[in-house]
């Protein structure tokens, strides 16, 4: 990948505009941060301290949902897993919150690119919707495929439609779009005709991760993946985030780290684990 | 207009915060965040002879006010650090003090040896917390007997101010301080991390891939304390303390208990500014009770 | 049925679920408030040769996820202990284990031989976390030899199951394990507390009078486990896990981990009634996971 | 003391019914608690979980102030000093509180009591209305002094008034009252004509409670005092809360325990330091 990031991140307390809950345990805040807004790019995340306490003790890092440069709030998405999430989903707008960003490698998106393919698992939805504006910005043609175990589970759809992409949708339990998983309708899609120049942009759990390689591969797309592994800081000095690179040349380091390198990172490039 | 500085084995500091071996990289991640010229120093993440790529994931778990790690030294090497990272740490004005790890005395003998005739390295630290190959996995500082020996060694190879890091596992850390003393060490640093576990019950697995690791953070303060207590009571040498310091009340805590300087570890990862705002709550401090000095802070806990 | 019964060093107990030293009183305490025939027995406080006052206040400070304590074996002593404590805990249908201590090997000694021949005692734990002070305060389970030492002089005395309560300041617990084991220990009981300090900045004092104290609570659990899962891979004896337990998902850790039963500690002032909570999750784990016995439980973790 | 108290504890999760800022850093709160509303003494206190997390980790002890055995409530008094009474003052109606109480040994109203002196410095006012209550219950006269800092500190004299009891109020800055010490004031009233048996029944800080002791002894009367200690339980297990006797006997303890032994000690039986 060519493009070059601004690093430049910065910490700031930021007041948070509002807090959603869309469904279940799934919530959506927006948060007032110019500065962020207006450099992050599709894919980077921001690591977010919920309190001023020891419990929990570190940041907590959630992608860039969405972003207003104009109106300078960027969105996050996230559902409770834990005390982090949840303490989150107790915080009211006017509140202010410490965020460090924005942070990470993002999406690569590339000027001869005719067709995106997004795909997302799960809360893997969540980096898609700015991901898909910047490149409908850049005038290509996009596709969004979405997977989720159940209907409560699946977040965002009407926001994608609002940008007047076409989305296709598979649920686990069939309570919504297809029954089954959405990487066996992409497989589908994919059979069928294709532009010259299509980019998979994924998002997801492990496994649904590793299905999309195979299915890199197998269509011989190029690939690009947002993963996720446990981090201690977020910006790279902590070490604590590597992730297997898949045929080191000699002398090349083993593993990459998640925060610096990625997430985003090449289908071809890692090897995921659990 | 309040003193800050202090001296330490020959080591000038402009004060005394310092960040951690391994929480701080090599000063260039955090630049962006944080004025590196106003720390007293940076101790760069562990440096050993060969680029070692680390253990396997999962290397971190969050726990109760602190946090198990097993990164394994990863680390670019002695020479990929002279090439990558010293130039950098070189333009920064804030004392360089580099970490040196390794899995046999030699080790620490020949990356020292190495960085001996570079310019901008004001202090070795010697990480005696990293498994002795030859001594079964013990850490180096579990022995005196160990510590003295690899101390020795790399005293005759040196000039500058050698920090001798100090393991908190072991049954008297003051036996551990003066082995180093008596073999050379200018200073002592502690403590390194607290040998940690944690099990996930679902998996039936531990959390982190080599079953136990390092324990760091507020949890391990009161450890912490207590070792320099330990040491600043028995041994005669200046000691830097290390663990579970969070903000300036935590540093003072190991300054009054005989700590001439600090070093902020764990906490860089919530915030890289925390070594900023301590510098600043000190200052704040002395003023507020009317000292001149920090150094007449040092030591000074009424028993 | 799931049975929680398990049976260490020849101490049959119906649940791996105990109360530990000096964080239950004598039971009495708790009665109104805990059903204590569900436990799977209750380590008394430590019973001294003669009544001790204990330490001047303060003798207590709350840290973050821990407790900081030095109560100095504050007890009514072992003739007071048989008056006034024991014809209550016979009348409780669980496990009592009387905790010895004493500044000497001798003191151990006595103890034991005045209760030998007292009914309703259904096993002893050595508390060798307390200075030994023929040997300049370090404490006895410091010294693999003292421990051995004090072990055998105790093993001679008593037909009952014999469990050593190890302390964590030590480099290698595994080797005092050994040292107790092959000096006829039935089984080892740890971690007793880390030690640890916490300083007021603004009075620059100490927060306990004994400047340095006992650490507990939530804060050392990783340490105990990393201490059980040094001991459980090293040496063959049953093995009691302590340390910053505070529900079944912690006891878990520790029985996964190696630990045959577990006590609760700091969590009982709390609430005393975390010992029910357990075990009724330990069942419910058992339950869940189509498992007969915790026993199947006991040193499975997953390498 | 002879009377002997009802030591049967429990453990309850309590609805809180109201949380009212009095003034400044001052709280009061109400708890539905029908067993301790039932059973408890004035001295005696409840030891409350303010959260349940590890931060704080334990429990922490308040005087109840007021009670109401028919309606089933306890109040108690607070002021925010750190963690534990920030989280407490950010309680709010409706939620729950886990309880332990009623714990420790309460003042004692003798039956051939007269004229009972309650003196309350600074908070240590907490324990005075519910003692002040039963007193009157018994058909005794009450008088009540009570010294703050300055006005806001001072809580609780309507209350006091509304009992139909005389007050007398001194403030350091004499923002209200008498400008100066409470026990100054007092100190002028033991001065003027007293009956035969009169009572100090004194709650407050470590300073202001070895004063009480002086002008117990100095005027020959009988005190009782709720002191504080660090608790680590507050039913005698952890051993944590030793108060030194004043004169022990031989084989009398050195110490005996607040939590349970007081928090009420005769004036003459214990040594306070702080
Ligand atoms: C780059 C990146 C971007 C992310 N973006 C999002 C997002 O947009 N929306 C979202 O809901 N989640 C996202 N996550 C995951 C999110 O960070 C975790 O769900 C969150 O940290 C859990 O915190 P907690 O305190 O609630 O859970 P904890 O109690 O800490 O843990 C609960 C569970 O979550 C897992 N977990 C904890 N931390 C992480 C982590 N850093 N990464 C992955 N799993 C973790 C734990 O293993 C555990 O199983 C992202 C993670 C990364 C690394
Ligand atoms: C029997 C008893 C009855 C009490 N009744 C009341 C009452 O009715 N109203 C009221 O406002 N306070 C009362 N207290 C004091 C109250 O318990 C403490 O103010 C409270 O525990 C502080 O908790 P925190 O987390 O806010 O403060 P922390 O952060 O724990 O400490 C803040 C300050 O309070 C001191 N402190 C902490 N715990 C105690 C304690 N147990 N006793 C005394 N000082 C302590 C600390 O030394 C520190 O200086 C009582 C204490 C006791 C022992
Ligand atoms: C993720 C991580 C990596 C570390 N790496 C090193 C290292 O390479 N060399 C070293 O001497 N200490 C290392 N340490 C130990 C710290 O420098 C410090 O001694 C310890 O964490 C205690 O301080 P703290 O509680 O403030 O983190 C590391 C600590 C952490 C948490
Ligand atoms: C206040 C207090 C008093 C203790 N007294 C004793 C004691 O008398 N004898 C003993 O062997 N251990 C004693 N302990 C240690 C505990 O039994 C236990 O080993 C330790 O606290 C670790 O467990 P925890 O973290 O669950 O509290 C005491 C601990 C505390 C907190
Ligand atoms: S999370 Fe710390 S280096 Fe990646
Ligand atoms: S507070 Fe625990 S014994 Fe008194």
């Amino acid at each position: 990948m060519t493009e070059t990031f601004d690093r430049r991140k910065g910490i700031y307390d930021c007041p948070i505009l509002s807090v959603k809950n869309l469904s279940g345990a799934i919530y959506l805040m927006r948060l007032h941060s110019p500065a962020i807004a207006q450099s992050v790019h599709p894919g980077q995340f921001v690591n977010l301290k919920v309190n001023d306490e020891f419990i929990p003790l570190l940041r907590k890092p959630f992608s860039v949902c969405r972003r207003d440069q104009r109106e300078g709030w960027i969105e996050v998405l996230w559902k409770i897993v834990g005390k982090g999430t949840e303490i989150l989903a107790g915080c009211r707008a006017g509140e202010l919150l410490n965020v460090l960003g924005p942070l990470g490698h993002g999406y690569t998106i590339r000027p001869e690119l005719e067709l995106a393919i997004l795909v997302g698992g799960g809360l893997g939805v969540a980096p898609l919707p700015f991901l898909c504006e910047e490149i409908l910005k850049a005038g290509k043609k996009v596709e969004v495929f979405l997977g989720a175990k159940s209907e409560p589970e699946l977040a965002l759809v009407p926001e994608f439609i609002e940008m007047g992409v076409e989305v296709f949708v598979a649920t686990e339990d069939g309570s919504v779009g297809n029954a089954g998983l959405v990487t066996e309708i992409l497989i589908e899609r994919l059979k069928r005709s294709l532009p010259q120049r299509v980019n998979l942009f994924s998002c997801g759990p492990t496994g649904f991760l590793n299905r999309m390689i195979q299915i890199t591969e197998s269509f011989n797309l190029e690939g690009q993946m947002a993963i996720e592994t446990m981090m201690g800081c977020g910006f790279g000095i902590c070490v604590g985030c590597p992730v297997r690179v898949r045929d080191p040349r000699p002398g090349e380091r083993l593993y990459k780290l998640t925060c610096i390198d990625g997430p985003v990172f090449d289908a071809r490039e890692v090897i995921l684990s659990d | 207009m309040i003193d800050l500085s202090i001296e330490i084995g020959g080591l000038r500091l402009k004060n005394p915060v310092l960040a951690a071996s391994g929480t701080f990289g090599y000063g260039q991640e955090s630049a962006d965040l944080v004025d590196l010229n106003a720390l007293g120093g940076i101790v760069t993440k562990s440096v050993t002879l060969q680029p070692r790529d680390g253990n396997p994931p999962p290397r971190i778990v969050e726990l109760p006010a602190g946090l198990l790690n097993s990164i394994g030294l990863a680390n670019v090497g002695v020479e990929g650090f002279i090439k990558e990272k010293l130039p950098f740490l070189r333009s920064v004005k804030t004392a360089v003090i580099v970490n040196v790890a390794g899995s046999a005395g030699d080790e620490f003998l020949k990356v020292v040896e190495r960085l001996e005739n570079e310019e901008g390295i004001h202090a070795y630290e010697l990480n005696f917390s990293c498994p002795n190959v030859k001594e079964g996995g013990l850490e180096f500082s579990q022995e005196p007997r160990v510590t003295s020996q690899v101390t020795s060694l790399v005293r005759n190879a040196t000039r500058r101010p050698l920090i001798v890091k100090l393991t908190p596992n072991v049954t008297r850390i003051s036996d551990i301080a003066r082995a180093a003393k008596e073999s050379g060490a200018d200073a002592v640093s502690l403590i390194n991390t607290l040998v940690g576990m944690a099990v996930d019950i679902q998996t039936r697995r531990p959390k982190i891939n080599t079953v136990t690791g390092g324990y760091s953070g507020p949890a391990i303060k009161p450890v912490a304390l207590a070792k320099v207590y330990e040491v600043a009571k028995h041994v005669d040498i200046p000691i830097i303390g290390i663990g579970g310091i969070m903000n300036g009340r935590d540093a003072l805590e190991f300054i009054l208990t005989g700590a001439a300087a600090i070093q902020v570890g764990t906490a860089n990862f919530i915030d890289p500014r925390t070594g900023e705002k301590i510098i600043a709550e000190l200052m704040d401090f002395c003023q507020r009770n009317g000292l001149q000095s920090i150094r007449e802070l040092v030591g000074s806990l009424r028993i």
